[in-house]
């Protein structure tokens, strides 16, 4: 996380000099320090997590972005069309993120990721329940799920 | 569209006033937040009605170019929904304690004062 | 503002009102009040889009701000009222 | 010495603000209290001065010329005002830090008074018609949170009433407002009235005007608009009750002066003929009010209201002596009244009880209060030389001018009612023996601070009668002015309209 | 012109994705399939006509308000679902008829509204408990 | 001047004091004030006598005309002189009559404040000032009636006293008011000067009003009951105020404003009809009456009666007699109230019935009660006589009635005999009785007033000129308003008066032979009173209290909605009114220019208002609310109010979250309201709403000037530094009502804070409460029952 | 069902509300910083502000809340009320009218030219004021549930 935020600030520092303070500047001075930092510091450990964390970021915007689109068709179709299609159910899905930050994180992005939403988190942090408006294959739905887990916990971690 | 603002006003000043004679005082807080919002969108509305022009200038410019919006009776509207809110926590954590104090939200039973 | 984009924004206020009253539906006719609160919370976001087209419409950036503030804030109600419910106060919505 | 017209707002925010500070410090919020509302008092009284012997004061808040900024206007109906509300605040002041309990003052209660005074004195100054409802406002809120400390039963049930009216009279007032910005797109009360006066029909003035009235006369109490203050003002501490009654309807019939002299004049044949017959109605039906109760402090409410009806007749004649008569009204009736609960307060010091049933032997036992009564509630029945007489004198020689026949009959009938009443506290408190069993006492402390602060209200009474005349000048130059509101708009808008 | 007629689309499917939101909020049998509809499609739609505004003024205040717009749904949207999916479900709203399966139920305490992960836990919790 | 009067009130202040300084003899020590007052008005008889006036003027109020003037002549001077010299013996002989009382002090206060106040009264040259001594007479009065006020009886009747005379007062003031306008001066000798103001329209009025105050104070029927209620005071009180000062400032005032306002066709009528009622009907209940001091009391009233009749003849002969039979009657019947005092005092006789024989024991005041009485029926050669005589000389010679007026006169006179007789006879003759306390004469003080009065009796009849020629002709020319010529003699020969005086000393006598039988026969009255004027007042009073009682009950009846109702009842009819005064009403109704958006959003505003009034739930309702804020806030967003937008959605959004955080504790939706409330408050709810629709659009079709807005726009940036103008407003522009808002919101703060943390044991108390609160619980419980029941469904679906 | 004193033990809201609390503050200041030039200002800030702290409170509960805020709301109050009312003095002092606004221009290296005055002075004493009446509403109820 330091690293993320000495590239910010780098990344201000840099759309000051270049008085550029706006938010083109601020985006290519993002990745001028980013590079910076990772030639630079590349011996350091943590910036070589955060090396990889960044394209990862990256790519998990995207996915994430495809997931949500395709979500809102499925639903669109299922909301538009006269009979509904699903067999919603609460199933309950075990947890390998750990902390409340990967908990929390997974738990918003299967929110807005196709047919699913979570209900809560069981307080021993074990279990997810999970809302799946399409159970017809529950092992299916559930690797999904932790398909989304392991991406996420790649970002977090 | 001032008339049909006109026609929305008069609805929100007729469900505030129908819902501050009900006996429930719980009711009487929603009269009253309507009749506020009533008032106010009655200033919006006889202060002149102009669409998409605020009252901002633009940046590096000293004064705006051509008309705008109005900007006293937004600051007035302004003033007075920050009032009518302040006005309002109070009344609601009155009938709060009312119905503590009173054990009811009838407003027929709250007449020992008079 | 090409006349293409003017019509669209047309069409799209037009959508945007029709799919006011469904949500509105929604929430006069409950049955719950959980039911409520989404419809109440999906009416935000749909401020949020309605807001978004004006500022398109008049070409002023400065309405964008009031969808930002709702984006952030809006979402208090829901919490607000999720908790009530979990309070296990009385309902009287069914 | 503009800085004088802001003063009176001023000293009471710092005030308050300062109070907020420091709310556990009892030392402090009593220091503050006293000392801060005696320099007040001081300094309304060098406004007071200033404004007779100078004209109107303004002042350009934030220097911002009139009718674009806000202006503080002292005049002399203003700057009467203005003092007499100091010396209600005070002496409550004094009165509180004798018989204001600890943890009132915990909760708030001084910061409360100060807020109070500046509102009042905020609504008193101001000359803008939008400020005005700010103060209103203020004032009005501060009444809400006095009216509650405590927070027993009846005070709940009262401030549910006192809120609710109260709101929907701002309500009125705020519609009104808009409708006149609608009408002429500017606050200032002088503009208003220039800019009103070309208006081409002015029967819509008028109907603006009419909401105005029924705004104010909700805030002033009158028929048929006064129900929250009986549901109301016997319900807290008595020395809240005395502020309350000496000035917040008082706010309301100022802000009915204000405008029905300055702004709403083309129509009088209208507004001031329903003036005319809310002020018979509200003298009527405030004192057979107060002829149905047995408990001090809710006579004394419904006398508010009678009491109001009078300062309504002299703006609903709206000649030059009815003005005086109203404006001197104005001035006996705001220290008689509050004195009335100051005293009411001791007598429940002393005995317990503010029912008149479980009341009794106070002239014997009290002669000192007893005097202390004697006089504002004789000067409130309008027994000379007493300020009260010549008050009521004025009104009914002006209505006499006037052929108001209806009025001074009226007035006349509701003298002797006032009478009745007082004389019904007098026989049953004072005169009658001491009821056995005698009540339970809860702190018989005799305590010279508040002998004093009701000793020098009474004063105050005496000299208004027997010293009329500098009085009486005060209120005709007040009247002068309101009857000619050119000199108000020349003073505010330097003779020039925008 | 093409950045207009991209706006158009962008604010065209954000408002079709809105009217998902609206008809699923209207047309959904129970509260948990309702909440689909408008989490995601909320979002979505809202998210798209910030695009929409971002492409029509090119501006970097606008485009940065338009993406803390966008941010801020993202994320408060899901957390107001979780908190009244998990209120609605604790009150008892009845789920869909056709509901399939619910492995949440009875694993709620009533009294400390501790979630448990299994049913075996919650019965291992609540002996422990009812020993102290 | 001033100083004489003002002397009254400041030795008031300090008698307490110096009561404890004299002692026993602090009634002598206080009479040495209007022993000196005596001696000063009496220095100024020669000039008075002569037909002098002297006047002294001192400001006060000149702003409304009101100054401390006095005016001295025959007739103030008569009656200064007779407050002064009575009140001299009432202070020697109250002082001795009250000795040890522990009120004794506050008594001394009252009597001399009333002095003052009376001397004030009679001297005032200013109707003003004259009124002001007149309240002033009232009030000390009252005080004194109600001197033993922990009866409840005294208190009774010292607030029916005061009641009667401040409403006479009140239009007596009116009155004055009037006379000012008319004749221009609140001064009296400019008013009297002026010449009769019988022409002014404002005539009748004025008189009437005037005469409702002077009646009531000289107690004319009928009003005449307060007075002899108002014996409940201590004697010394009755002897001065209600025989001798205070009921005949009525008198002196009519007496005064005669030269102005007498003359006329009503004055004659008025007057002399309600005075002949008032003496017959004083004296008729004075000779049922049993009481000492409510004999002499109800023959006061009928001196009063007799003395209204002669200032309405308003002939020469009546003035003079007028002031005759006042001196005279001033003089008896001070030393008769004074002796009923030494009757009870000496003795503990309080009713004629109890007392006999007591000659032996008290001759003293035997002798002096003779004296008294015998110049009470009018018996030569006391004073009284003379008075009579000149009375019926005018009552024959009156331009009215002349028959009815003397027949009436004689029957009084018959009946004055046969009072005088008790008076004379009663207790002191016939065989002697047991008597509550043992009789004896009483001390010098109590016995030197009414010896003195009485002996004055005979000297002023033995010698009629030193009376006449010293004050009474001059009191009688201002009353006539010319000099009057007519002298004073004991003797006027044989003649008409003269037989009639005598027939009715011999009826008198009669009657007090049969006076037993005479009350016996007469026993109707019992029947009768249940009629008069006494209980009328008393039912008027409580007509007033039940009326008014009824008046709060239905105004004041404790339910919010109502007073809503009727606010808004007045809010309908007086700007409905003033709307439809309008003459030519136009509305600015355009629908052409709507937005599709706007549309829907205007009625999606109007559809959640609607159902948030009608919805069934108050946690459905709080969530249409925050809807309808969004709705609002749109609408501030297509009409350019971007601040007020954001702050409307926040505010709607802490809104809601308050809502939410107080509604727990509160009971669920109830239906609490009939249908036809309903309908009720659906009516008044819509006139309101349409009222303020078709405001908005005259208002909007009305408007037509520029407004002050456009100063914002064009300084907002180059004077106030910031491009947002609204908010240069907010800040600097008008940052008062910034500032003040902010005070409200702290001011709100403070109140919040206080009503959850300062509680006072709020604890339900009253058995209602105690039902509200069980009911309240009963609901709570069957409603979570019906919710486990619910939830048990849900669950099981 | 009974009323209690309560936290909803929520993992997702309470990571939710430590992720967006320094959000909402942020973004209130930014609103009030740009308040005379955009739109916000003292109020609009002051409410944000006070709704991240009623998201603490609703998300863990009213002691968190009380925590985090450190010192008591009525004090807020007060000090906004001084501030608020100490921004019309300055006037005074140079011989002007109660309330005039008095602009200091200050220029620095980084950040450009700083505009200190007294309106930005007010709104502060607004953006406080607000705050703390808002939230002494919200604990006084929170706490009123517990009673
Ligand atoms: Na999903
Ligand atoms: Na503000």
């Amino acid at each position: 996380m330091n690293v993320l935020l000495s590239n910010l600030v780098l990344a201000l520092i840099w759309a000051a000099l270049t008085d550029t303070m706006n938010a083109g500047g601020i985006v290519i001075g993002f990745f001028i320090a980013y590079l910076v930092l990772i030639l630079v510091f590349r011996q350091h450990p943590d910036v070589r997590q955060y090396r990889l964390r960044v394209p990862r970021m990256f790519s998990f915007v995207v996915f994430f972005t495809k997931e949500l689109v395709m979500a809102n068709l499925k639903v669109a179709y299922d909301v538009l069309t006269p009979i509904h299609l699903m067999k919603p159910g609460v199933i309950a899905m075990p947890l390998r993120a750990e902390s409340d930050m990967e908990i929390s994180m997974l738990a918003n992005a299967i929110s807005l990721t196709p047919g699913s939403l979570s209900l809560d988190v069981s307080s021993d942090r074990k279990v997810l329940y999970v809302h799946v408006m399409y159970l017809d294959n529950e092992e299916e739905v559930m690797n999904e799920l932790k398909r989304l887990e392991t991406k996420i916990l790649r970002v977090m971690r | 569209m001032t008339t049909l603002m006109a026609i929305l006003i008069g609805t929100f000043y007729a469900a505030a006033i129908y819902m501050m004679l009900r006996r429930s005082v719980v009711k009487l807080v929603i009269g009253l937040i309507l009749l506020s919002n009533a008032a106010n969108l009655l200033i919006f509305t006889v202060a002149g009605l102009e669409r998409g022009i605020p009252p901002l200038i633009p940046k590096g410019q000293d004064v705006i170019a051509g008309a705008a919006a109005d900007p006293l009776a937004q600051a007035v509207i302004l003033t007075s929904i920050v009032i009518g809110f302040g006005v309002l926590a109070f009344a609601v954590v009155l009938i709060h304690r009312a119905c503590e104090v009173v054990q009811t939200d009838d407003m027929n039973e709250m007449k020992g004062t008079d | 503002m090409s006349p293409i984009l003017d019509y669209t924004l047309w069409v799209c206020f037009a959508v945007l009102s029709v799919a006011l009253f469904f949500a509105l539906w929604r929430l006069f006719k409950g049955p719950t009040l959980p039911d409520r609160v989404v419809a109440l919370e999906l009416i935000a976001s749909m401020t949020v889009g309605i807001i978004g087209l004006y500022a398109i419409r008049t070409g002023r950036d400065a309405f964008i701000d009031v969808a930002m503030v709702l984006a952030i804030t809006a979402f208090l109600s829901a919490i607000g009222f999720a908790r009530y419910l979990e309070k296990g106060s009385h309902r009287d919505d069914h | 010495m503009e800085v004088l017209v802001a003063l009176p707002i001023i000293i009471p925010l710092l005030l308050g603000a300062i109070s907020l500070t420091v709310l556990s410090n009892h030392n402090a919020q009593r220091w503050i209290g006293a000392v801060g509302t005696a320099l007040l008092l001081i300094s309304s009284i060098a406004l007071l001065f200033q404004t007779k012997d100078h004209g109107i004061q303004v002042l350009e808040v934030g220097s911002w010329p009139a009718p674009f900024g806000i202006v503080l206007v002292s005049d002399m109906l203003g700057a009467i005002m203005v003092v007499l509300a100091c010396i209600t605040g005070f002496a409550t002041a004094l009165y509180s830090l004798k018989t204001v309990r600890k943890r009132f003052e915990r909760f708030g209660y001084y910061p409360l008074l100060h807020l109070l005074l500046a509102g009042v004195n905020g609504a008193f100054l101001t000359g803008d018609i939008f400020n005005l409802y700010v103060w209103f406002e203020v004032l009005l809120v501060a009444s809400f949170a006095l009216l509650i400390l405590g927070g027993e039963r009846a005070q709940m049930e009262g401030a549910i009433k006192y809120v609710t009216l109260n709101l929907l009279s701002s309500a009125l007032f705020l519609t009104a407002i808009g409708l006149t910005y609608g009408l002429v797109g500017t606050l200032n009360m002088a503009d208003i009235a220039v800019k009103l006066g070309s208006v081409d029909d002015q029967k819509m003035v008028t109907v603006i005007g009419s909401l105005f009235l029924i705004a104010f006369a909700i805030k002033a109490a009158a028929f048929p608009l006064f129900f929250w203050l009986p549901a109301s003002y016997h319900t807290p501490q008595v020395a809240v009750s005395a502020i309350f009654a000496g000035l917040l309807t008082k706010v309301g019939v100022y802000a009915l002066y204000r405008v029905f002299t300055l702004i709403f004049t083309a129509d009088t044949g209208f507004t001031h003929e329903i003036l005319l017959w809310i002020a018979i109605l509200t003298m009527l039906t405030g004192v057979l009010g107060a002829a149905a109760q047995f408990e001090i402090r809710r006579i004394l409410s419904f006398h508010i209201i009678s009491q109001i009806g009078y300062m309504i007749l002299g703006l609903a004649l709206f000649t030059p002596l009815a003005i005086i008569g109203g404006v001197f009204y104005i001035m006996h009736h705001i220290i008689v009244k509050a004195n009335l609960f100051l005293v009411a307060g001791l007598i429940y010091r002393l005995r317990g009880s503010f029912e008149l049933k479980k009341l009794g032997g106070l002239y014997k036992d009290h002669p000192g209060l007893a005097i202390l009564f004697l006089i504002p509630a004789l000067s409130l029945a309008g027994v000379p030389p007493l300020s009260g007489f010549f008050a009521k004198f004025i009104l009914i020689k002006a209505g006499v001018e006037a052929s108001a026949w209806w009025a001074v009959g009226v007035a006349l009938l509701v003298g002797l009612l006032t009478l009745f009443s007082m004389i019904k506290i007098w026989n049953e408190a004072f005169w009658k023996g001491t009821p056995e069993p005698a009540p339970a006492i809860p702190a018989p402390t005799r305590n010279a601070l508040l002998y004093w602060t009701i000793g020098i209200l009474a004063a105050m009474t005496v000299a208004i009668g027997i010293f009329a005349q500098p009085i009486y000048v005060m209120a005709e130059m007040a009247a002068h002015q309101l009857l000619n509101p050119s000199i108000y708009i020349e003073a505010v808008l330097g003779g020039q309209t925008p | 012109m093409i950045t207009d007629i991209l706006a158009a689309l962008f604010v065209l499917a954000g408002s079709f994705f809105m009217l998902v939101a609206s008809l699923g909020v209207f047309r959904m049998p129970d509260l948990l399939t309702r909440m689909h509809a408008t989490t995601k499609s909320g979002v979505l739609g809202a998210g798209l006509i910030m695009c929409g505004v971002m492409l029509f003024f090119i501006d970097s205040s606008v485009t940065l308000k338009a993406l803390a717009v966008m941010a801020f749904t993202t994320l408060t949207s899901p957390i107001a679902a979780h908190a009244i999916g998990r209120a609605g479900y604790f009150i008892g709203v009845p789920l869909w008829h056709k509901t399939i399966k619910d492995e949440l139920h009875g694993r709620y305490d009533e009294e400390t509204h501790v979630l448990h992960s299994s049913a075996a836990q919650k019965e291992a919790q609540e002996e422990n408990s009812s020993q102290n | 001047m001033l100083i004489a009067v003002l002397s009254c009130f400041i030795l008031a202040c300090f008698a307490p004091w110096l009561h404890r300084l004299g002692g026993r003899q602090s009634g002598w020590l206080l009479s040495v004030l209007p022993a000196a007052l005596f001696v000063y008005f009496a220095s100024l008889l020669p000039e008075v006598s002569q037909g002098g006036q002297l006047q002294f003027a001192y400001p006060w109020f000149p702003g409304l005309q009101i100054q401390l003037s006095f005016l001295v002549d025959g007739l103030s001077l008569l009656f200064a002189l007779l407050i002064t010299g009575i009140g001299f013996f009432i202070l020697v002989y109250g002082g001795r009559y009250l000795e040890g009382h522990q009120s004794l002090g506050r008594f001394y206060i009252f009597l001399l404040g009333f002095m003052g106040s009376m001397l004030g009264l009679v001297l005032s040259d200013n109707l003003i000032s004259l009124f002001v001594f007149w309240e002033l007479t009232t009030v000390t009065s009252f005080m004194l009636i109600g001197f033993n006020h922990e009866q409840e009886d005294a208190r009774k009747k010292a607030h029916q006293g005061l009641m009667v005379t401040v409403m006479g007062g009140l239009a007596l003031m009116t009155g004055f008011i009037m006379l000012g306008l008319a004749a221009g001066s609140f001064e009296l000798s400019t008013i009297l000067a002026s010449g009769t103001l019988t022409e002014h329209s404002l005539y009748l009025p004025m008189l009437l009003l005037i005469l409702l105050g002077t009646f009531t104070k000289s107690a004319q029927t009928p009003f005449h009951f307060w007075l002899p209620n108002a014996m409940a005071a201590p004697t010394p009180v009755s002897a001065y105020l209600h025989s001798a000062t205070m009921v005949k400032a009525g008198v002196y005032l009519m007496a005064r404003l005669h030269p102005s306002l007498g003359g006329s066709e009503a004055w004659l009528l008025i007057l002399s009809l309600f005075g002949a009622v008032t003496m017959v009907t004083g004296i008729f209940l004075a000779s049922r009456a049993t009481g000492v001091k409510r004999v002499l009391a109800y023959s006061t009233v009928m001196a009063l009666g007799t003395l209204t009749m002669l200032l309405g003849l308003g002939t020469e002969k009546a003035a003079l007699a007028a002031v005759t039979f006042l001196l005279a009657h001033a003089l008896y019947k001070g030393a008769l109230f004074m002796i009923a005092g030494i009757l009870d005092h000496s003795a503990g006789v309080k009713d004629f019935r109890d007392a006999s024989g007591l000659r032996a024991s008290m001759p003293i005041t035997t002798v002096v009660a003779i004296l008294a009485s015998l110049s009470l029926a009018g018996i030569i050669p006391l004073f009284g006589f003379v008075g009579k005589e000149l009375l019926l000389e005018a009552v024959l010679t009156a331009s009215i009635w002349q028959i009815g007026l003397t027949i009436a006169t004689l029957v009084a006179n018959i009946m004055v005999v046969l009072v005088a007789a008790i008076m004379a006879l009663k207790p002191w003759f016939g065989p002697q009785i047991e008597t509550p306390k043992k009789p004896h004469d009483p001390n010098v003080a109590l016995l030197v007033g009414p010896a003195l009065l009485a002996v004055l009796g005979l000297v002023f009849g033995l010698a009629p000129a030193l009376a006449g020629n010293g004050i009474l002709t001059a009191a009688a020319s201002a009353v006539y308003g010319q000099p009057v010529t007519i002298g004073l003699s004991l003797w006027h020969g044989i003649n008409l008066p003269l037989m009639l005086t005598i027939s009715s000393l011999i009826f008198g006598l009669i009657m007090y032979r049969f006076w037993a039988g005479w009350r016996h026969i007469t026993r109707f009255m019992q029947t009768a009173e249940k009629f008069g004027p006494e209980v009328i007042y008393e039912r008027l009073m409580l007509g007033m209290t039940t009326f008014a009682s009824w008046q709060t009950k239905t105004l004041q009846n404790g339910y919010l909605r109502n007073y809503l109702i009727t606010t808004l009842g007045t809010v309908i009819i007086i700007v409905g009114w003033a709307l439809l005064r309008v003459n030519q009403l136009e509305l600015d109704i355009n629908f052409s220019d709507i937005k599709v958006h706007e549309f829907a959003i205007v009625a999606l505003l109007i559809l959640s208002a609607i159902i948030a009034v009608m919805v069934r739930s108050f946690l459905a309702a709080v969530a249409m609310l925050g809807a309808l804020g969004f709705g609002v806030a749109l609408l501030y967003v297509f009409f350019s109010a971007v601040d007020v937008g954001i702050t409307q959605v926040l505010v709607e959004t802490i809104t809601v979250l308050l809502l939410v955080l107080v509604l727990y504790r509160l009971p669920e939706f109830r239906s609490l309201s009939s249908s036809a409330n309903r309908i009720r408050d659906a009516i008044i709810a819509g006139i309101t709403g349409l009222l303020m629709t078709v405001l908005i659009l005259a208002i909007t079709s009305a408007r037509q000037l520029e407004g002050i807005s456009d100063y914002f726009l064009q300084n907002s940036g180059p004077l106030g530094h910031g491009r947002n103008v609204v908010n240069v407003i907010l800040v600097d522009f008008r940052a008062l009502d910034t500032l003040g808002e902010i005070f409200v919101l702290a001011l709100v703060a403070i109140g919040v804070y206080a009503m959850i943390h300062l509680r006072t044991g709020a604890l339900p108390v009253t058995n209602s409460d105690r039902r509200a609160a069980f009911t309240f619980r009963r609901s709570q419980k069957e409603k979570m029952k019906a919710d486990e029941q619910a939830q048990k469904e849900g669950e099981a679906s | 069902m009974k009323p209690r004193r309560f936290n909803m033990r929520s993992l997702i809201l309470n990571t939710g509300s430590t992720l967006l609390l320094p959000l909402l503050v942020l973004f209130s200041l930014f609103l009030l910083l740009r308040g005379h030039d955009e739109p916000g200002g003292g109020f609009i800030g002051g409410l944000v502000a006070a709704a991240a702290v009623a998201l603490k409170l609703f998300a863990e509960d009213y002691k968190a809340a009380r925590d985090m805020l450190r010192v008591h709301p009525l004090q807020l109050v007060g000090v906004g009320l001084v501030l608020a009312a100490l921004a019309s003095l300055p006037a005074l002092l140079v011989g002007q009218s109660f309330f005039t606004a008095q602009w200091w221009l200050v220029d620095l290296p980084i950040f450009g030219e700083l505009k200190l005055s007294t309106p930005l002075l007010f709104d502060i004493g607004v953006f406080l004021g607000v705050i703390g009446t808002v939230l002494t509403v919200v604990f006084t109820l929170a706490e009123a549930e517990h009673s």
